[in-house]
C-alpha cells in the first residue's frame, strides 16, 4: 500500500521530532527550515531558531526562500553580525543542534557539499561549505537530512566539505550524527563513528535501506520503528507551512 | 554611480561587493559590467547572481568565496560552467563562511591573520594552502588561521547615509562593517540620503563611519533583486526564474544586453524591470529609544 | 537580585561586572558585599568606585585590570592603599584597555588567546607574563597575544530585557557583549523589564540573547552612581564627593554602614540617598526604522 | 609683565591648535577634550573626535567629567563597542591624533602613568594605561600634554606604560610626539626620536625650560615662537566650553 505522504513529508516529520523543545538549532534552508518550523508548531514551541546570516530567535511569518530573507528579520529576539554567530554563538558552544544537507555523506558520516569527481576540473561543482563545514565542528549534534541513494551514501566522498566523525571538542563530548533519510534513521555509533542502521519507517525493511547505501551497513541491536506522520503533522505541513510545495513537492 | 565606479574600481583590483542576501548592490556590479572591468579578483562570501553576471562577461580573474549557489533556488551557471571547464577559465580561492569572515575580521583589525577552530577533518586546506595553522602560546592547542583580506574596493549598500557616507544598516548586518574597515577605498550606495542630524539622532545604528568612505552614491532600489529591509522585498520570482536564463547562455547573453548593456544606469534599469513597486516593503516601524541624559 | 547573587555568585568566583562608565552595575555589587563574598577575583577595564568598595571590605583576592582611577575626579583609595602596602594586600593583574577587551574577546570566541599588534616598547609584559607573543603564519611577524578570560560569573546592567533575558541597550556599549559571551553564568539586571514583543520589534537593539542568561533582575536605578543613557544622568557629584570619602578610610566605613550594609536592598538604597530623581533623564528620542518587507 | 592668561589656558590653547580640520582625533579626558572643543570652535570645525568608550563624532552639549559621559553619545555619528574602537578605528590606523597625559615622560618621549617608583611596592599607584599604550603605539602622531618640572621630565621613567621612540609601522611612517609644557612645545628628533625643544611661548627663554627638564636639552636649530591666547579664544574657554572651572582652574 502506498503511504498517504511523501517521503519529503516524511523526512520533515521525522527531522522534526530529533528536535527538543528548547533547543538552540542553526537551521539551513528548505526541509531543515521546514523541519524546525514543524516543531515550533508541534512539540518543540521554544525552539530558538538560528540562522547563518545572523537572526536569533527568528519568527518566520512566511516561508523563507533563503537563510537571508527578510521575514527571518522581523519579529526576530536579536539581529547581530556574520562574525558574532559564528565566534560567539557558534564557536562558543551555544547551538546544540546544526542540521545539514549532503550531496554524498560516506560511511563515517563525512558530507561532501563541494565537488562531484576531482576538485580541479569536477564533473559537477556544488556550492560549497557555507556554514557547514563549521557548524558540523561546533554543533552539539548534528541531523542531516538526505535521500537514500548509493551515488549519495558512498563508501568515500569525492571530497570532504563537512567533516563526520568528529574529534573530541572543548566540551569534551562528541556530538552524535543522525541521519534522517526517505526510509529509515541512521545514527553514529559512538564508538567506531560510523553510520548504522537506527530505525525504520514503517513498510520498510533493512535490506531495502542497504540497498541505497554505498558500505556494508551494521545496524544498532535493536531497531527503533518510527511511526507515520501524523494528520497534525500533514496538515500543518501542507496547509500552513507549505502552501506552495516550495519545498515539499521535491 | 557611474563617476564612483569610473574613479574607485580599477582593473586588476581585488573588489568587494558584500551583503549576505540582504543589501547586495547590483546597481554597482552592473555599473562595473558597463565599464568593461578585467582582472578583478571578486571576493563575496555568497558570489549570488550579481557575481554570476560579473563572471559570465570576463570581468573576473579569480573568485574568493564560500557558498556558490543561487539560494533556494538552484546553481550559479555561468561560475559552473568555468568551473566545470565548459567556459572562460576562472581561479578559485575557497573557504567555507566562518573562513571569509575572519579573513575580514583580520583585514578590519588590519592583523595578517584570525584565529578559528575549525578545518580539522576536512579537506578545504588540501585545496587552499592559505589555510594554516598556529599554536597557542597558552595552551598548545594547534588552531586553525586564514590570512586579512584587504581588498582594494569595497561597496556597502545601506539603508540610509548622510552625505559624508555614516552609513545605518538595520536587518542583516553580514560582514558589511569588516569589509569596509578592511578596504582601502569605499564606496557607500543608499537607498535615501538624509540630513545629518538624522543620523546623529540615532548613532547606535551607525555600521559605517564617514571617515572611512570616499564615496556615497545615492541609487533608489540599487540592490534589487536584492532587498532593503524597510524599503523592500527580495525579489524571490527573479532568483527563481535565474536558475533558467543563467543555464542557457544565450538566455543569459539577452538578459544583460536588456538589463545591463542595453540602460544607462539604475533609474533606466527600474524602468525596464517595471512593477518593482509591488515589491515595497509594509510598515512595520518600531518605536524609537531615548538617548537623552 | 538577592537570590541571583546568592545563587551564581560563589566565593572564589572570578567575577565581571561590566560597563564602561554607561551602565556599571552598583546593586550587584553592594549585594555581593552584603553577602560577604570572598576570595573573588574581579575583572573589569576600569575598578571604578564599586570594585573599590569591593576591595575596601575584603571580596577581593586578586584584581584584573586596565585602568583603575575614579575618572575625571581622583584616585580609587581603597585600591592605592592595598596596592602601596597600607592596606589588605590585593594582587594584580594588569593590562591595557585593548588587551583586557581582546581578553573578552577570546573569551567570548571560546578561543584560548587573541592577536594583537601591541605592547612593544611598554614595560607591561615584564610585570604580566600572561602578555606573550605569537607568530604569523603568513608574514612572519611577531605580533602580541593575551589569554581568554572566562569569567566564573558576569553582570551586565541593561536598560531593558524581556522576562528570558534578551537585553537590549544602547549608547555606551563597552565590552558587554565579549563578556557575557565569555561567562559561565550570566546575570542580566535591568531597568526595566518590556514584553517580549518589544524586543522582537527592534532586534537589531539586542546585545545579550537569553539563550545565555541564568538570572534576570529588575532594578531600576541599579547603575546608580553610573548611569543608564535615556533613563538616568550620571552622577558626578558622587563621584567627585568620592575622592574625599575614600581617601580617608574611616568615612569609607561610614558610607559603606550607611548605603551598603544599612539597607536592606536597592529600593532602600534609592530611598536613602534621597532626591535621585533630579538625575532623571530628558528626553531625546530618536525615530523608529521600518523592518517590514 | 605676568600673563592675562593662565598656564593652563596657554597648554590648552596651544594644543587646540596642533589639530587641523576634518583630522581625526582619539580624545581623553580634561585638557585633551577641553582643547579639542577649543579647535572645533575655531578653525577645526570638522575635526572628529572618537573616545575609547566608543562615541565617534561626538558634539558634547556640556564639557565631559568622564570619556564615557552620556553627552558623548548624544547627537554623535556612531556609537560602536570597544572592541571596534581598538581593532577597527585604533589598530586599523583610522586616528590620526592621539592626545595623551603624562605623569612622568622620558628623554625619547617614553610615558609612565603607571607608578612612581618599584612596580612592586610602588610609593604611588597611578591609574594604570587604559588605552594609553595602544594610542602610543597606533595613533599617527602624538600630542602630550604636561607642564614643566624634573619630577615629570625625566632622563629614565620608572615604568613605560606608553612607548616613545616608536617603531615603524605597517604605514611606513615613524609617527612624531609633540609635547605641549606650560612653556614651550617640545618635539620628537625624526632621526633619533629624542624631545627637543621646539617653541617658546611669549616672555620664555631655553634656559628657563631647560630648568624643568631632568635630561640635556637640545633645540631645533630654528625655534618657533608660540603666540598667546587670543581674545576670541580665551572667551571660549572661559565663558563656553569650560565655565564652571573644571579643568582650567587646575
Amino acid at each position: 500500500m502506498k503511504p498517504s505522504y511523501s517521503p519529503a513529508e516524511m523526512m520533515t516529520v521525522v527531522a522534526a521530532r530529533e528536535l527538543s523543545d528548547g533547543e538552540v538549532v542553526f537551521v539551513g534552508i528548505g526541509l531543515p527550515n521546514l523541519a524546525c518550523n514543524l516543531a515550533r508548531e508541534t512539540h518543540a514551541p521554544e525552539l530558538v531558531l538560528i540562522y547563518e546570516s545572523g537572526a536569533v530567535g527568528a519568527v518566520p511569518e512566511r516561508l523563507p526562500v533563503s537563510i537571508g530573507d527578510p521575514a527571518l528579520v522581523t519579529g526576530s529576539l536579536m539581529v547581530c553580525s556574520m562574525a558574532d554567530v559564528f565566534q560567539c554563538f557558534l564557536q562558543n558552544g551555544r547551538i546544540q543542534v546544526g542540521l545539514l544537507g549532503a550531496a554524498q555523506i560516506d560511511r563515517y558520516g563525512n558530507i561532501n557539499t563541494t565537488v562531484v569527481g576531482e576538485y580541479i576540473a569536477p564533473s559537477v561543482r556544488l556550492p560549497g561549505s557555507g556554514g557547514a563545514a563549521e557548524i558540523a565542528i561546533h554543533a552539539g549534534r548534528i541531523v542531516v537530512i538526505a535521500r537514500l541513494d548509493r551515488r549519495v551514501f558512498r563508501e568515500r566522498v569525492d571530497f570532504v566539505t563537512s567533516p563526520g566523525r568528529r574529534a573530541q571538542r572543548h566540551g569534551g563530548s562528541i556530538g552524535s550524527t543522525r541521519v534522517i533519510t526517505d526510509k529509515a534513521v541512521l545514527e553514529s555509533d559512538p564508538e567506531s563513528g560510523e553510520l548504522v542502521l537506527a530505525a525504520l519507517y514503517p513498510g520498510v525493511d533493512a535490506a531495502e535501506v542497504a540497498a541505497g547505501v554505498g558500505w556494508e551497513l551494521h545496524s544498532l541491536g535493536r531497531l527503533a520503528e518510527v511511526s507515520s506522520p501524523t494528520d497534525q503533522e500533514l496538515q500543518l505541513l501542507r496547509e500552513v507551512l507549505d502552501p506552495k510545495r516550495l519545498y515539499l513537492k521535491r | 554611480m557611474r563617476e564612483a565606479i569610473a574613479a574607485h574600481v580599477r582593473d586588476g583590483d581585488t573588489v568587494v561587493i558584500e551583503g549576505f542576501t540582504h543589501l547586495i548592490c547590483f546597481a554597482a556590479g552592473h555599473e562595473i559590467i558597463r565599464q568593461g572591468r578585467r582582472d578583478l579578483t571578486l571576493c563575496r562570501l555568497t558570489p549570488d547572481l550579481i557575481y554570476d553576471q560579473m563572471i559570465a562577461v570576463g570581468c573576473a580573474r579569480k573568485l574568493v568565496f564560500s557558498w556558490a549557489g543561487n539560494p533556494g533556488a538552484g546553481s550559479l551557471h555561468a561560475f559552473r560552467r568555468a568551473v566545470e571547464g565548459k567556459g572562460p577559465p576562472l581561479q578559485l580561492e575557497e573557504y567555507s563562511h566562518f573562513g571569509m569572515v575572519a579573513r575580514l575580521s583580520a583585514g578590519a583589525s588590519r592583523l595578517p591573520f584570525w584565529t578559528m577552530r575549525n578545518y580539522s577533518g576536512t579537506d578545504l586546506p588540501a585545496v587552499n594552502p592559505a589555510i594554516r595553522t598556529v599554536t597557542c602560546p597558552y595552551t598548545g592547542e594547534i588552531l586553525a588561521t586564514v590570512p586579512a583580506l584587504n581588498p582594494d574596493v569595497t561597496v556597502v549598500h545601506a539603508q540610509r547615509s548622510d552625505a559624508q557616507g555614516n552609513a545605518q544598516i538595520w536587518g542583516l548586518l553580514g560582514v558589511q562593517k569588516e569589509a569596509a574597515f578592511a578596504s582601502e577605498r569605499v564606496i557607500v550606495v543608499v537607498e535615501e540620503l538624509v540630513d545629518q542630524s538624522v543620523i546623529r539622532s540615532d548613532p547606535n545604528r551607525t555600521v559605517i563611519p564617514g571617515m572611512i568612505v570616499d564615496a556615497v552614491v545615492v541609487e533608489p532600489w540599487g540592490a534589487h533583486p536584492s532587498y532593503a529591509q524597510g524599503y523592500y522585498d527580495r525579489d524571490n520570482e527573479f532568483y527563481i526564474a535565474w536558475e533558467g536564463v543563467s543555464r542557457d547562455s544565450a538566455a543569459l547573453s539577452r538578459y544583460l544586453e536588456e538589463f545591463v548593456y542595453g540602460v544607462e544606469d539604475r533609474r533606466a534599469y527600474v524602468v525596464r524591470c517595471g512593477g518593482l513597486e509591488r515589491l515595497r516593503a509594509a510598515e512595520r516601524v518600531c518605536a524609537g529609544v531615548n538617548y537623552g541624559f
